[in-house]
């Protein structure tokens, strides 16, 4: 029922004023609107901004591992096992970080030295100093987890993020640090 | 016995099962009258009488109750945030026959040349109060109760406390969105998770306005909607429903294939190392090195995917959907085969899985865009 | 067969509805005759989202399946069990477990928890099904596409809110179930750190899509599903969506009203 | 217009609406601006200017170093060399055929790992599915089995051709790793070489907008952006969060959450020591703050030190605490500090920072690093605040006043009335402090009635005080005797003897020194027969006392009294008495009775007592009310609850609790604290109040430096438990009631304990110029020798059993000691835990039995007694052996080696002999046995030259020695035996 007064009004509105510039009018309306559209965008804006804390009350997630020098080439290090999940080891043209989980079950394995491997003792699955598998249960290689250089010279080891060796992984940049 | 749950474990699997299933559909659901005059010839309407009805539930309830004599069935099919969705398996298929039921009555009383059971209903008028209200109010009671029995019978799961240190194997999504993580075996998580879904929503809202057959509204009708019906049949049944309750039942540790009647050994290893098919092309068929240049290396599969979507339409519209084309125009047209060829590609991308082992048509890991 | 008895409460409720008070109250009399039977349709303002009258085969159980009053009385139902729920549930990593833990030994009728799962899980399929019978009724045609729409949302809608109850028990289930759905959002094109593209929103060397900038952290208000997650996705599951769907619900009911009612053959 | 039915112009609505849609823009963009600007934001910024400045300095440094370096100029020719030669040998066309054999090799093998993948994974499966069909009987054996097998083949095979392959692979590429390896050495050393410069200068590209590229610089600018910043951006909250560090709040412990070095960005980083506020380096990074240090602020963030609100981020929401006026000023203008009232905790200010460490470390006696704090708890400890107001840490302290329970016996009921009425002017700087005629009690009225006080106590005391009968005096002392031996047998340990003290100079150790009170005007005071008995006995006259028994001969201590009574104080003797005013007394008893009775009963029971009644009967209320019977032991006030407020967690009391009267100071905790300390009556200050209404608290005239000190340690006395505090293991805990036992019994007055101690070592020094005859040189040569001596390593040193007979009874080790253990009155708790406290100290076992064999033959008895002879090592020349006295010159004289089999323990001895002064680094003992050069060092004729036998036969002997030749020393008698080094001399 309201549908003529409806296309009445619009007619009107624009034509009906003769002392009515549409020139005027179009500028104050184009002006309205776009602050409009920009006022709720501003809102949304607030929104978006609101949704990203400042700080994070987040347990750390990384490390720092000392410096590379303190690393020797061709050594497993145990340093950060217990109390990050993490063995470090040099190659030698490379440091990288593994994870201490076996991809088998989860059971954390043993770095045998005179071996030169990882031995789970859960299932008996074995992976060289590099985190391949080789023996055992383990469907896939170990994983290894973001490392770089901190400004100091420093190393730090990122567990957010890992790197897995049968998606071709282990070429990126940040899964290791050349040295 | 044995031998017998061992044949269904293996007709269960992925790459049999749903082959078949797709095939089934079409002569179940025939979208085309070429189709549907086999489906009159193998009878298969007759699902869709008080008869088919009663021979479809028996049959589901005796294979259900099977099932149950089986420990590995029971321990799935039992578990509490389960229920729900052996629940909605007799649903879907009771409504969906009430829905064809009707559909096939009126489309026979159409072929008489009468209206729809509706239409003759709907020259009557009803007061609401009380039929409506009363029969509401009913179904209401009907629903507490069954909702307090459910409740009182069946404890809602509660594991043990959340570690993010152990994720359990399986992890799986809430089961509504079992039909996505599904996916995810097929396709990188933006596909799945977020293409997808954002096309099923904006595909499902488009539907009025690709479907432009006048016909078939307020009442129930096959024969007048097959394409529509078909079509829509094929995506909620067998890529969603269906791809749910492959999720949930048969999906278990590592996110492997489990027949109904299997153990869910977490040692069960598959092969699961797929080729790219850049791989493929220049590692097998070439023996080559593979290009440096990422353009370079993956241009067929992108030519493929740009196919595809562009070819594959054009064809389509000279050929198969010559007729939906003409009715449609070419925007509408545009729209609903794209939509169309989206979801198409799922059961592709699994397809050339199954036969070739491809893993992606597209790989550039280096900007997390895989295809 | 007292023929007194029955006449004794047929008068009394005669009576009452005659006094000031029911007339206060209900306006109408008791439905007896065909205009009280209109107007208490009229006059009541839940009753009212009801036309007067309808054609036959809309009253028919077999047309409606009623999938769609359900699901309205199933989110009743939620609501009702949710708000109680919150009396006693904690959002925060220390006490939720311990909470819902409560609710099943502890909590008096705290069987109201599985109600609210259950009916949850219930309304998930009672809105597909209701979907399912739209499109095999073909009800979505002119002039009723905008609600089919509007339907489309809801069902996100209510697939959202399930989502984001999930999380609350804080139990293995729950965390995990969460982190899978959440990871796609970290998989998002641009705006996700493990999606395509998400490397060229860089300037120099300074990424700016994180895994502590992205649309997954914005989700979860955090890294990985923790206490932001937990507090966000409650906050959502309890205010955020409910609000939103009854927005969309109230559209919903009023265009159905506003297209010429349930559909019909023309 | 009605046929449009319309009001306004459509053209008004638009323009109203753009206008005010705008304004609401703006508003918006305020609201962001507002959000943005953080006044952090600026400390970091001026931060990251020095950081760079910094780092460009280092860099700069670091280069100019590297092109001095002749080496690294060596290595960068080499290196343009090598690479001269490398350009030869590498050239394309020499290495055009391996390069083409790596490429087809490389092909090859990444085909061959590409199928081995697929193979392997199809391997794994039907290795899976094969054993699954045997042990399950669910499928055909043997196709499963056939095709396991024939994929193990494949695999194999796969495996081995890509073994070959890359074998291939090494050999052919090894003319690579040749050709290029000089090149790469070089390089590799040269990186070693330059790697902090590289380090550096990384550094620099991070941070240096002049070192980073344009487009960097770019994002440099823009991660900062409003809105943008929620990415990635340089300005950051930092905050530390310490779940095992506890913040008390209110019945909730919560976790630390300490944002402070969102500003004080250089704080744990030595290189900002200069830089300003608030970006500068903590002031003491060896025990704060440091990564390396004991408190790491990784460890213990700051606030649960500091106090403050940690989660502030502005100036003033961290409740930052001003020091002084100046500093509040200078705030306010700086940074609008304002203070921050809803914070009860607001950080300490700078003079009072170390009342943080109490709270973990109030098990300890000395807090190593709080100087102020110590000196605090000291003071309450000597003042004996604890008596008056309970601290739990003091619960178990002796009353720090003498026993008034014989005061009849000690001294006149004159010298106590001119006592009590002014202490200070007879001792002027007693620990007894001012009750009258302070601030609020020095009107003409009050002072009267104070008068009338004080008549009433000594009334009461001499009532009731009981009989006591003095030892008489044996013989008349000489008191020039008594002076000498004063200086001699180690009454400075804990007294001093001084008139006109001055107060400001007492620091802790001169707190040693007032262990007990200054030894002048005894004359005036007591009688010498009393100091006769009480230096005889003085636990028989009261038996709570510290005092030591010196085991003086009846005529030493007859020397001593007569010489103490010698010092007089004639103007203090010369005071008038003032009469007693019945009136006066009347009014004291009652206001006393008023308390209890009506005012008609009151004043009827006041005039009937006689005056001898009102004045027991007013000393006893007064006694109460003052507290008097808190310090000192008197008749009557068994079961009385001390007086003052309870201190236990006065430093958790909220500032609305304290009264501060009408006095204009600073309204916060320390202030008052610290008002209350310097004159504890200030608060009556314009207030009217009745004479028995008025603050009581005594007057220590404490010194400003003082007062400082003790407020510091009374803010320190907190509820807060942080929960990261030193471990409650058995072995510390022994170690703090050791500590315990060693301040209350002030051994730390003669020994140096845990490196503290050993005040009397300067009147030693005295003593040997003024009776000694010595030059003040040769004093400072020899007082090492005649001090007490030090207590280190002594749980290692001595057997537990010797020591316990020891504390028990003390028997002579070194027998030219004119200084005296003397004998403490020490109960077995309190020698159980001296002994488990030295053995703790050195985390020896307790109890311990060691059981080393120190049998020697014959043959090694004289290869022994050769070595201990003159010929070799000389040992008598030292050391006392029995009673023969060491040969050598008195400042190199050591201890008894008669006692050495009973006393030492055999291991310690092996140790001690094996290098002297890798136990104690200034000893006098000569090494016999040069570790740098072990093997050779013994003599070679003796036992073949075998060093470690020579010391284990030496060992041996030694602690065989006391059976060898009987000392005199018998333990039954050690007092009568010692001997002066004088006495032996002459």
């Amino acid at each position: 029922m309201s549908q003529p007064t409806q296309t009445d009004s619009k007619n009107t509105s624009a034509e009906n004023s003769p002392m009515m510039n549409r020139r005027t009018f179009l500028k104050w309306s184009t002006i309205g609107w776009a602050a409009f559209a920009a006022v709720v965008g501003g809102y949304g804006t607030m929104v978006l901004r609101y949704l990203f804390p400042n700080v994070l009350f987040e347990p750390k997630q990384e490390f720092r591992a000392g410096l590379p020098t303190e690393y020797q080439i061709g050594e497993v290090s145990e340093r950060w096992k217990d109390a990050f999940g993490t063995w470090i080891i040099r190659d030698q043209e490379k440091i990288y970080a593994l994870a201490t989980i076996c991809t088998h079950l989860g059971c954390t394995p043993n770095w045998m030295p005179n071996e030169a491997k990882f031995k789970c003792p859960c299932h008996g699955s074995g992976f060289y100093s590099t985190g391949i598998n080789f023996e055992g249960p383990a469907p896939r290689p170990l994983e290894r987890y973001r490392i770089f250089l901190a400004d100091d010279g420093e190393i730090v080891v990122d567990k957010t993020k890992k790197f897995q060796q049968e998606k071709g992984e282990w070429s990126d940049p940040e899964s290791f640090i050349s040295v | 016995m044995d031998q017998f749950k061992h044949l269904i474990n293996i007709l269960a699997r992925p790459y049999i099962m749903f082959p078949a299933m797709i095939a089934a559909f079409f002569f179940v659901f025939p979208p085309t009258e070429g189709l549907m005059k086999i489906n009159r010839r193998l009878g298969l309407y007759k699902l869709w009488t008080n008869k088919g009805g009663v021979a479809i539930f028996s049959f589901m309830i005796a294979s259900f109750a099977f099932g149950l004599t089986d420990e590995n069935f029971r321990l799935i099919v039992t578990k509490p945030d389960n229920v729900p969705i052996v629940g909605l398996i007799f649903l879907v298929v009771f409504f969906l026959w009430l829905a064809m039921k009707q559909g096939w009555d009126n489309d026979a009383r159409q072929a008489k040349g009468l209206k729809p059971n509706e239409a003759e209903d709907a020259k009557e008028n009803i007061l609401v109060w009380p039929d409506l209200v009363y029969i509401e109010l009913i179904a209401l009671v009907i629903v507490s109760a069954l909702l307090i029995f459910w409740a009182v019978s069946l404890h809602a799961p509660l594991e043990q406390p959340a570690n993010p240190t152990v994720s359990p194997n399986p992890s799986k999504a809430p089961w509504y969105f079992l039909g996505l993580q599904e996916m995810l075996v097929y396709f990188d998580p933006w596909i799945a998770g977020v293409l997808f879904p954002t096309v099923i929503m904006l595909g499902f809202m488009a539907i009025p306005f690709i479907d432009n057959n006048r016909k078939g509204l307020g009442y129930y009708t096959f024969n007048e909607r097959k394409m529509a019906i078909s079509i829509f049949l094929f995506l909620w049944l067998i890529l969603w429903i269906f791809l749910i309750v492959t999720g949930t039942f048969l999906r278990g540790p590592n996110w492997n294939f489990f027949g109904p009647f299997e153990y869910w050994d977490i040692h069960k290893l598959e092969a699961l190392t797929n080729i790219n098919l850049s791989e493929m092309i220049y590692m097998i068929f070439l023996q080559k090195q593979m290009p440096s240049n990422i353009l370079l290396r993956e241009i067929w599969g992108i030519l493929l995917v740009v196919g595809y979507f562009t070819l594959t339409p054009l064809i389509l519209a000279k050929t198969l959907f010559k007729d939906i084309f003409k009715s449609l125009g070419p925007l509408r047209y545009s729209v609903f085969i794209i939509l169309l060829l989206l979801a198409t590609s799922l059961p592709i991308k699994m397809f050339l899985r199954w036969i070739f082992n491809i893993k992606y048509i597209i790989a550039i890991p280096e900007f997390f865009l895989n295809i | 067969m007292s023929s007194g008895e029955p006449n004794v409460i047929a008068k009394l409720i005669d009576w009452l509805s005659k006094t000031q008070v029911a007339k206060a109250i209900f306006r109408t009399g008791i439905p007896r005759n065909r205009r009280q039977r209109m107007t208490v349709m009229l006059n009541n303002v839940f009753l009212h989202l009801h036309p007067v009258r309808l054609p036959k085969h809309a009253v028919k159980i077999k047309y409606t399946w009623c999938m769609g009053g359900l699901s309205f009385f199933i989110f009743l139902v939620l609501t009702v069990t949710g708000i109680l729920l919150m009396f006693y549930y904690r959002p925060t990593v220390e006490y939720a477990y311990g909470d819902v833990m409560d609710l099943k030994e502890q909590v008096p009728l705290g069987i109201m928890r599985e109600i609210h799962r259950w009916g949850a899980h219930l309304m998930v399929i009672t809105v597909w099904l209701h979907m399912f019978r739209v499109f095999m009724t073909g009800s979505y045609k002119p002039p009723r596409e905008f609600n089919w729409i509007i339907g489309v949302i809801l069902l996100v809608l209510t697939m959202l809110m399930s989502f984001t109850g999930y999380l609350l028990p804080w139990d293995q289930l729950a965390i995990w179930a969460i982190t899978v759905g959440s990871n796609m959002a970290g998989a998002t094109p641009f705006v996700g750190a493990a999606g395509p593209g998400s490397n060229l929103l860089a300037l120099g060397d300074v990424n700016f899509i994180t895994s502590a900038s992205d649309a997954r952290f914005a989700m979860l208000g955090g890294r990985f599903v923790g206490e932001g997650a937990l507090l966000r996705f409650y906050v959502l599951h309890c205010i955020g969506l409910p609000f939103v769907i009854m927005i969309f619900m109230i559209v919903h009911f009023w265009r159905v009203r506003k297209d010429g009612g349930i559909s019909g053959p023309v | 217009m009605g046929l449009d039915e319309r009001h306004y112009n459509i053209n008004t609505l638009n323009k109203l609406f753009a206008i005010v849609t705008l304004v609401l823009l703006s508003a918006i963009g305020l609201l962001f601006l507002n959000d943005y600007a953080r006044s952090w934001k600026d400390y970091q910024s001026n931060f990251q200017d020095l950081e760079i400045e910094n780092t460009r300095v280092k860099y700069d440094g670091e280069i100019n170093q590297l092109n001095a370096d002749p080496q690294y100029q060596q290595l960068q020719n080499d290196l343009k060399a090598a690479k001269d030669v490398n350009e030869q040998a590498c050239s394309e066309q020499n290495l055009k055929q391996a390069q083409a054999t790596e490429k087809d090799l490389t092909t090859r093998s990444e085909i061959k790992k590409q199928q081995y993948r697929v193979i392997k994974a199809q391997f794994d499966a039907a290795k899976f599915h094969y054993e699954e069909v045997v042990a399950h009987h669910d499928g055909d054996v043997n196709v499963a089995k056939i095709r396991y097998q024939s994929l193990e083949q494949k695999t194999k095979q796969l495996n081995q051709s890509i073994e070959q392959l890359s074998a291939k692979l090494d050999s052919n590429n090894k003319i690579f790793i040749e050709c290029e390896k000089s090149v790469k050495e070089i390089e590799r050393q040269e990186r070693t070489l330059a790697q902090k410069a590289n380090i550096l200068s990384r550094k620099l590209k991070k941070i240096d907008p002049n070192e980073m590229t344009l487009i960097n610089r770019i994002a440099n600018i823009v991660r900062n952006l409003p809105i943008i910043d929620l990415a990635n951006p340089t300005y950051k909250i930092r905050q530390i969060v310490l779940k095992d560090v506890r913040e008390d709040n209110n019945f909730l412990s919560l976790p630390t959450v300490d944002r402070c070095t969102t500003c004080h960005l250089g704080i744990d980083n030595p290189d900002y020591k200069d830089a300003p506020q608030p970006l500068r380096t903590h002031p003491n990074l060896e025990l704060f703050a440091a990564k390396d240090s004991a408190h790491s602020i990784e460890e213990f963030g700051c606030t649960v030190c500091h106090n403050g609100r940690g989660r502030g981020t502005d100036f003033t929401s961290a409740a930052h605490t001003p020091s002084s006026d100046e500093q509040a000023k200078d705030w306010k203008e700086k940074y609008g500090w304002q203070e921050m009232h809803h914070w009860d905790k607001p950080m300490f200010p700078k003079q009072y920072v170390e009342a943080g460490c109490f709270k973990c470390h109030s098990g300890q006696t000395t807090i190593k690093g709080a100087e102020k704090l110590n000196l605090g708890l000291n003071l309450i400890e000597r003042a004996g605040c604890y008596a008056c107001h309970n601290i739990d840490k003091y619960k178990d302290w002796p009353k720090p006043g003498p026993s008034l329970q014989h005061i009849a016996a000690k001294t006149t009921k004159e010298w106590v009335l001119r006592w009590l009425a002014d202490p200070k002017s007879f001792r002027h700087a007693t620990w007894m402090p001012s009750y009258f005629d302070q601030s609020n009690t020095n009107d003409p009225e009050s002072k009267i009635r104070s008068q009338h006080e004080i008549r009433a106590i000594v009334e009461y005391l001499f009532t009731q005080s009981e009989n006591y009968k003095l030892n008489e005096l044996p013989h008349r002392g000489d008191a020039q005797k008594g002076e000498e031996l004063v200086a001699a047998v180690g009454c400075f340990g804990c007294h001093v003897k001084q008139e006109g003290l001055s107060k400001s100079v007492r620091d802790r150790n001169r707190l040693k020194q007032e262990q007990g009170p200054n030894l002048i005007g005894f004359g005036n005071k007591t009688s010498p027969q009393w100091i006769y008995d009480w230096l005889k006995d003085p636990q028989r006259y009261h038996p709570q006392t510290r005092m030591p028994n010196l085991r003086l001969s009846d005529q030493e201590a007859a020397d001593i009294a007569a010489y103490l009574s010698k010092s007089k104080n004639d103007v203090f003797n010369e005071k008038p008495i003032p009469q007693v005013n019945d009136e006066v007394l009347t009014t004291i008893v009652f206001d006393f009775l008023k308390k209890s009775f009506s005012q008609d009963q009151a004043k009827a029971k006041a005039t009937e007592m006689s005056r001898q009644e009102k004045l027991t009967f007013a000393g006893k209320k007064l006694i109460a009310r003052y507290g008097c019977f808190s310090c000192h032991d008197i008749k009557g006030f068994d079961g009385y609850k001390p007086i003052g407020t309870d201190l236990t967690e006065e430093g958790s009391k909220t500032v609305d609790k304290f009264d501060f009267g009408f006095v204009k100071i600073d309204h916060s905790k320390q202030a008052w604290i610290y008002q209350k300390i310097e004159n504890p009556r200030i608060f009556d200050t314009d207030k009217i109040k009745d004479a028995d209404e008025k603050l009581m608290m005594p007057n220590y005239n404490f010194s400003a430096q003082e007062a400082q000190a003790i407020t510091t340690a009374i803010l320190s006395f907190v509820k807060d438990n942080p929960g990261k505090i030193k471990p409650r293991t058995a072995e510390n805990l022994t170690i703090e009631k050791g500590q315990q036992i060693v301040r209350q019994f002030n051994c730390q007055g003669c020994h140096i304990i845990e490196d503290e101690g050993g005040v009397i070592t300067d009147s030693v020094n005295d003593w040997l110029v003024t009776y000694q005859g010595k030059t003040k040189t040769e004093a400072l040569a020899m007082v090492k020798t005649f001090s007490p001596p030090k207590l280190m390593g002594i749980g290692k040193k001595v057997q537990t059993q010797w020591l316990f007979d020891f504390l028990h009874q003390p028997q002579t080790v070194r027998p030219w000691l004119s200084v005296r253990m003397p004998t403490y009155d020490f109960n077995a708790a309190h020698l159980n835990i001296l002994l488990k406290y030295f053995n703790a100290l050195d985390k020896e076992e307790f109890p311990f039995t060691e059981h080393v064999d120190t049998s020697l033959t014959p043959d090694e008895l004289i290869s022994a007694e050769k070595m201990f002879s003159k010929d070799y090592f000389d040992c008598t020349k030292c050391h006392v052996v029995g009673e023969q006295l060491p040969a050598g010159s008195q400042e190199t004289w050591a201890p008894n080696l008669g006692l050495a089999g009973k006393r030492l323990k055999p291991e310690w001895v092996n140790t001690w002999l094996r290098n002297p002064s890798a136990v104690d680094a200034t000893t006098k003992m000569p090494t016999f046995f040069d570790p740098q050069n072990f093997e050779e060092s013994g003599p070679p004729d003796i036992l073949n030259g075998d060093e470690n036998e020579q010391i284990r036969v030496l060992r041996n002997f030694i602690m065989s020695l006391s059976t060898v030749t009987d000392p005199p020393q018998s333990k039954q008698q050690p007092v009568k035996q010692t001997m002066t080094p004088t006495e032996q001399s002459e």
